[in-house]
């Protein structure tokens, strides 16, 4: 294949390095760079979009050839947009989208489907209970978008499953010690009526887990277990039996990125809206991976 | 304490707050309040709240002092990743269980001594001084832990926070023991009289022949060894080291907790007992509001609402206009 | 010739918890007259004047001005109507410069334009009014108590005010300030103001007041005419007993003589100096002496007793406790030294508002004792009762927050705080500041026995009559220097004041 | 202002890093200063400073004045939601941009009143009362905007944040005349005394005839304001109300932007212009840890750094100590 002369350089614009599944992504992004020669502008946002606009403008200025933003927020992209289109760098979105009046602003989005991931779960528990059983979700920060499609979705997708029934919903805001404590009062409310948990991510799952043995169940036999996220400790839990299915939403973003912005460098056209793959694990395959799992 | 009916007033309405907060809980859920036995521990509802509610608890219990110094200490959360960051190292590495702990609560004490030191000595706001640590220290936490949630694989440190003796639950005790202990030595030595003492007015102390600024700076380091002990429980409880989300608004609970109990963020009189009964007020709240499945966009809604509640009560001003409105009433019928 | 009277207050009871402060009082004032308002400590004169101006409502009565009904809500309120006041403690705006403080409050309108110039110009001819030069400029925090005093006046003065409230302004001032405010106020009087002064200094009463009323326990005693009322009738009515002397002593002060081993020194300075605070000077404090410290106001008197008490760390010189070179970093250091020093800055450097009395009795004998030798509750309330008695110290009971004891009272409590460490040298710092004539003697009687049991005093008062009765012999400051020394025969209060005014050659 | 010495000292330190950053920034990437036109209006980094500085500059003026009377306003970041909540509502109804801002401005004062009421009438300490809104307001915004992220299409709103007059940025001479009138108005007036005495000394103000508590209550609601339309200009900047995100942490960094202006979080003297280098002094730092690349687990630093850096100066007793040092060098030397 043809090599370019002179190495890529590709900005990345990061959100920050707010969670585990950040930092491996994060790491994805920068060892596959690494591999591919590629040399990469790597910036933390610190959770600010202000901070994100700040450094894109200054990958525009240093001239990169693609710019890779994880936005921050959904919105106030366009004017900085608009000056990376003057300059004819393209524009990669991973992660997280945007909302735009103009669509033509940016060139792909590479993502996560929070949306499918939750109908994913969904469609596992209705495969896997009979189209039966009282749920308990654990949802995730309020207001989030991960939160709220993983919501929707599971609401939908069990809606054709009479038998389903959401029982009680509380927010464990994304993280474990709140997954367990919120987990132990749903118990002690509900006594031995709750069949499924759901919960938004491993994080949580894992938390809920704690408490359920505590409560001296058996969490994956009593409890059916379903999560979203598929960090390594949550996928050695499903081969323990201990989580019944965890849907991924991949973090290793790198050769996607790469591979797509190889693709748009090279004039090729690339579908707007790429989805990175995300599996799903249950005891039929997390045994295989889970050695291999390196976040 | 003093026997003086103006120390215990400030418990009055955490307790009262507590017992509406347990009869709302008791009708709406009547098993709320059952105890049983499994497994040969007691199990139940309070038992959760009780165990939930021991690390807040701990940080208020540093806080309170802190606090009655007339300072504040932001970085508690902080603290407590790090702790908690600590102590998953040092178990991975196969530190002995005594030794992690040790290092747990002496890395909240070296924390408290930098806050001690700006506070005290060099005289930076305690506010500011403190933001400082609580900015930088999540990002210490997450260097320690290398930006990973550390699994923590020891039977024995996790006994610290879900751990039954003679059925009852370790945490709570170890905790309640704490605050007992500390209320002693801060009775019955003259130790309370002077962060007291400090709080009120601290140039006074000074001419009086008080160490002013090391009373403070003590201050600090006490409620930084609480972080890290309440960090080890943290990461005991979920057998891991979260640098992200271990201790996330701690600190916003664990001043609630001593401004409910009835110690003014002004300093001077503080009241241990009041500090213990706010975080268990707070607790109870959180529990209650999964109990009565308050949906989770308003959560925040009924803790704002109690908090706000306790201080109208606890505000002279308030009472005082309430009095103020029955009288007139009164007046104006007959 | 009877006016309507300017301001009258009818029945007048305000109670607080577990103390009638002010029990169906009567209280008049007319205009033109400066009428005195009298009483022990704890009487409830400054109830009377917070009352008046609605600092705290009152349970019941009514308060007439001009014939009107006021009822001030708030001081704003009173001021409107036409009150001005200074408070018993100093109250103004430290962080504020002294044109600001005297400002405040006054400015056209409410939002109304400043003009800086005029506002400085302004304080300048309020200052000068009470014959003072000062910089305007300066932050009032950093002045001393006794300026602090004067600002606060002069502000008050300042106002277009009919009815003019002075609530002890003379405790911390000096002889010349005394005269030069009483120049004022008779002035003021001449142009037709009422004025209520209450003071604790008799010849001031005398001096200046046309009429007095007199309270005691909350009571109204009786209003008079100046002139009826000779003075040891007063205090008469004012202890509520019969007197044989004036200070309304049952005895005679013990007379100054040397004690045995009043040789040996307990606190020595050798060239002892502060730069811009005070020039280096030498003091010896002895065993068995009370040495006194005189000077002007802002001679540097109290900036002395802050070096020897290691407040202020000196760069110049040493001190010697007992002979031995110690090294003050820190008061807590004096203390431990068995020196102690009762500050003139009562309210900042003093009170622990918010504790009991208990608390704030001890808090200097446990400091020195550190917190593990933590003294026994009982033995921790039978120096409390001691000293209650012993000072008479009007309060409920030991576990009162001391915020609510009236102003002298707080004072007494402060004393008893370092008499109960059992110092070897105290330093008081105005210790008779604001305290009624009968204490005052008690307090004065109480000096004279520590210096009989060994004690050094060193005594800083700007009651020139008090340095001579308790001194044997007084340093004066001028202008932050050693001045000279007045001892034996020569200590007579005209000469100690021509020392001080630095006139005497 | 007073031409007094005492008041211009706080404004030196932000200066002095101000120009320290600048200098940092110029060495390592020259471009730094560069200022183009670009279509008619400058265009530059220190342009962008200004323009993102804009809103917390706003933040930083009202929190000034509630620092001043020693209080602390922590619900700035939730109004700031609040009101940007309401713009995209009333917008999305075909609101006149008029009306719209009024009614942020007027949903800031709304919040600014509740918050005067609790801390001025009622009596409750400052960070418990504020910390009410700044709970609950953040869902009160999600209620507005019913939890979706709200779009914004009216050229003429978003005008306000990214627009130019004659070549110059909006925002930045909004924000700036805003200083400009606060400060005249607060030291022309007797205004400026009077918050500054309230903060200093609240019962000796009030026993000098100052109406205290108004005093202290028009200062959040002056914050609520300042918060109010800097949510207007937050939703303009990105075109849409974020309910969740906007304004999240937004009130440290104005805390931290006005006592590293030189006001003390203990009221009493304030400087706005202080507050205005303050803001600017922390965005620079933001911009110059992109321009410099400073590694992200790190991030958090050297804005702690900075912080403490300004606080140590303004301390006096560092100050003083730092001069002992020097002078007993001086000593031993000679
Ligand atoms: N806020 C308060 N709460 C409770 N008791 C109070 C309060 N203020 C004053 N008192 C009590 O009221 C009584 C009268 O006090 P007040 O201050 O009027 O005395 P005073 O005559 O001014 O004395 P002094 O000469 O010492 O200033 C005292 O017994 C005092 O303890
Ligand atoms: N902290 C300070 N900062 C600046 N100036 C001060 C400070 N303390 C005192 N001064 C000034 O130093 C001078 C000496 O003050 P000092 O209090 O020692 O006088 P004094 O002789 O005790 O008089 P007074 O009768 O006023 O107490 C005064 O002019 C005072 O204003
Ligand atoms: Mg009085
Ligand atoms: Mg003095």
């Amino acid at each position: 294949r043809p090599r370019p002369k002179k190495p890529l350089t590709i900005g990345f614009a990061q959100t920050g390095a707010e969670s585990a599944w950040r930092t491996a992504n994060t790491v994805s992004m920068k060892s596959e760079a690494e591999k591919r020669g590629i040399d990469l502008k790597f910036s933390d946002g610190q959770g600010k979009q202000e901070n994100q606009i700040r450094a894109v403008r200054s990958f525009i200025t240093q001239g990169v050839d693609a710019i890779v933003i994880a936005p921050v927020v959904e919105t106030g992209w366009d004017p900085v947009l608009r000056e990376a289109r003057r300059a004819r760098i393209p524009v990669i979105l991973t992660d997280r989208s945007i909302q735009t009046s103009d669509e033509s602003l940016f060139s792909c989005f590479i993502g996560s489907d929070f949306y499918e991931e939750g109908r994913m779960a969904a469609d596992w528990l209705a495969k896997h209970t009979g189209g039966k059983g009282r749920i308990v979700e654990l949802q995730g920060t309020v207001g989030s978008a991960p939160a709220n499609e993983r919501r929707k979705a599971f609401a939908e997708g069990i809606a054709k499953y009479p038998g389903l029934k959401i029982l009680d919903a509380q927010s464990g805001d994304f993280r474990r010690a709140n997954g367990k404590e919120v987990m132990e009062s749903l118990l002690k409310k509900h006594g031995r009526t709750i069949d499924i948990v759901y919960a938004h991510n491993d994080d949580m799952a894992l938390g809920a887990i704690q408490a359920i043995e505590e409560a001296g169940q058996k969490p994956g036999k009593d409890i059916v277990i379903v999560s979203i996220d598929a960090i390594k400790e949550a996928i050695q839990a499903v081969v323990d039996g201990k989580i019944n299915c965890t849907v991924e939403c991949n973090p290793l973003f790198g050769p996607k990125v790469y591979d797509t912005a190889a693709k748009l460098l090279a004039g090729e056209k690339v579908p707007k809206k790429l989805f990175n793959k995300d599996e799903l694990f249950d005891h039929t395959n997390a045994a295989t991976v889970v050695a291999s799992r390196q976040y | 304490m003093s026997d003086s009916a103006l120390r215990k007033t400030p418990v009055i309405w955490p307790l009262i707050g507590l017992a509406l907060l347990v009869v709302l809980n008791a009708v709406m859920n009547p098993a709320f309040l059952r105890i049983t036995l499994l497994g040969g521990h007691v199990y139940g509802v309070p038992v959760d709240i009780l165990v939930q509610g021991s690390r807040t608890m701990l940080l208020a219990l540093g806080m309170t002092l802190v606090i009655a110094t007339g300072g504040v200490d932001l970085s508690v959360g902080s603290v407590v990743a790090i702790s908690g960051a600590v102590c998953a190292i040092l178990l991975q590495g196969g530190t002995a269980l005594a030794v992690t702990l040790a290092a747990a609560v002496g890395a909240g004490v070296f924390a408290g001594a930098i806050n001690g030191v700006l506070v005290a000595r060099i005289g930076i706001q305690p506010i500011v001084a403190t933001l400082i640590l609580m900015v930088a220290g999540r990002g210490i936490a997450q260097l320690i832990v290398g930006g990973q949630v550390i699994i923590i694989a020891s039977p024995r440190f996790e006994f610290l926070a879900t751990g039954f003796v003679f059925g009852l639950p370790f945490a709570p005790l170890l905790v309640g023991l704490l605050f007992f202990a500390t209320h002693l030595f801060l009775r019955r030595t003259a130790a309370g009289l002077f962060v007291e003492a400090v709080g009120d007015n601290e140039t006074a102390s000074r001419f009086a022949g008080l160490a002013a600024a090391r009373v403070k700076a003590l201050a600090y380091v006490f409620c930084g060894a609480c972080a890290g002990l309440s960090g080890a429980l943290t990461a005991a409880n979920i057998r891991a080291a979260d640098a992200y989300g271990a201790g996330a608004n701690a600190e916003l609970d664990a001043i609630f907790a001593v401004v409910v109990g009835g110690t003014a963020l002004t300093g001077g009189r503080f009241s241990i007992l009041g500090s213990f009964l706010g975080a268990l007020l707070i607790q109870t709240l959180t529990t209650t509001m999964y109990n009565v499945g308050v949906p989770p966009a308003v959560a925040p809604m009924p803790k704002a609402l109690l908090i706000i509640a306790v201080s109208l009560l606890q505000s002279e001003r308030f009472r005082g206009w309430i009095a103020g409105v029955r009288t007139r009433k009164r007046r104006a019928i007959a | 010739m009877e006016q309507e009277p300017l301001l009258q207050l009818r029945g007048i009871t305000k109670r607080f918890v577990g103390v009638t402060a002010l029990q169906d009082v009567d209280f008049r004032v007319r205009a033109g007259e400066i009428h005195a308002l009298l009483g022990e400590n704890g009487a409830g004169k400054s109830t009377l004047i917070k009352v008046l101006t609605g600092v705290h409502a009152a349970d019941a009565g009514v308060i007439l001005f001009d014939g009107r009904d006021i009822h001030p809500e708030s001081p704003k309120a009173a001021e409107r109507a036409g009150i001005s006041t200074v408070y018993q403690e100093v109250n103004l705006i430290p962080a504020l410069s002294v044109a600001e403080n005297i400002a405040l409050g006054r400015q056209p309108g409410r939002f109304g334009f400043i003009n800086w110039r005029a506002m400085r110009r302004h304080a300048r001819e309020a200052l000068s009014r009470l014959d003072l030069t000062c910089d305007v400029d300066a932050e009032l925090g950093s002045l001393s108590v006794a300026l602090q005093q004067m600002v606060a006046i002069a502000r008050a003065l300042d106002l277009r005010a009919r009815l003019l409230v002075l609530d002890e302004p003379t405790a911390s001032l000096d002889e010349k300030e005394v005269a030069e405010l009483f120049k004022v106020m008779r002035r003021l009087r001449g142009d037709g103001l009422g004025i209520v002064f209450v003071t604790h200094f008799l010849e001031q009463v005398y001096a200046v007041s046309d009429r007095m009323t007199v309270l005691r326990n909350g009571q109204l005693v009786g209003e008079y005419a100046t002139t009826d009322l000779p003075r040891l009738a007063l205090v008469g009515k004012m202890l509520g007993r019969e007197v044989k002397d004036e200070a309304g002593r049952q005895s005679a002060p013990a007379p100054v003589v040397p004690v045995e081993g009043a040789a040996a020194p307990v606190l020595e300075a050798r060239r002892l100096g502060r730069r811009g605070a005070i020039q280096p000077l030498d003091l010896t404090l002895r065993r068995g002496e009370v040495t006194g410290l005189a000077g002007l106001l802002g001679s540097g008197r109290t900036e002395t007793a802050r070096l020897l008490f290691g407040i202020d760390r000196a760069d110049a010189g040493e001190i010697r406790v007992r002979a031995t070179p110690a090294h003050l970093r820190s008061p807590r250091d004096a203390v431990r030294l068995g020196l102690a020093l009762c500050s003139e800055d009562r309210k900042s450097e003093g009170l622990l508002p918010n504790l009991s009395v208990r608390e704030n009795l001890i808090l200097a004998l446990q400091a020195k004792r550190g917190a593990w030798r933590t003294l026994a509750r009982s033995d921790q309330e039978k120096l409390c009762a001691h000293y209650i008695r012993a000072l008479q110290i009007k309060t409920p009971d030991a576990e009162t927050p001391i915020r609510n004891l009236s102003g002298g009272n707080q004072q007494k409590v402060l004393l008893a705080r370092w008499l109960a460490t059992q110092p070897e040298a105290i330093i008081l710092d105005e210790p008779t500041r604001g305290i009624d004539v009968g204490a005052k003697a008690e307090i004065e009687q109480l000096i004279a026995k520590l210096r009989a049991e060994g004690l050094a005093v060193l005594l800083i008062s700007s009651e020139i009559e008090e340095m001579v009765r308790n001194c044997s012999r007084v340093l004066v400051l001028r202008e932050r220097t050693l001045a000279g020394e007045v001892s034996g025969d020569a200590l007579t209060p005209e000469r100690l004041m021509h020392v001080m005014a630095g006139t005497h050659e």
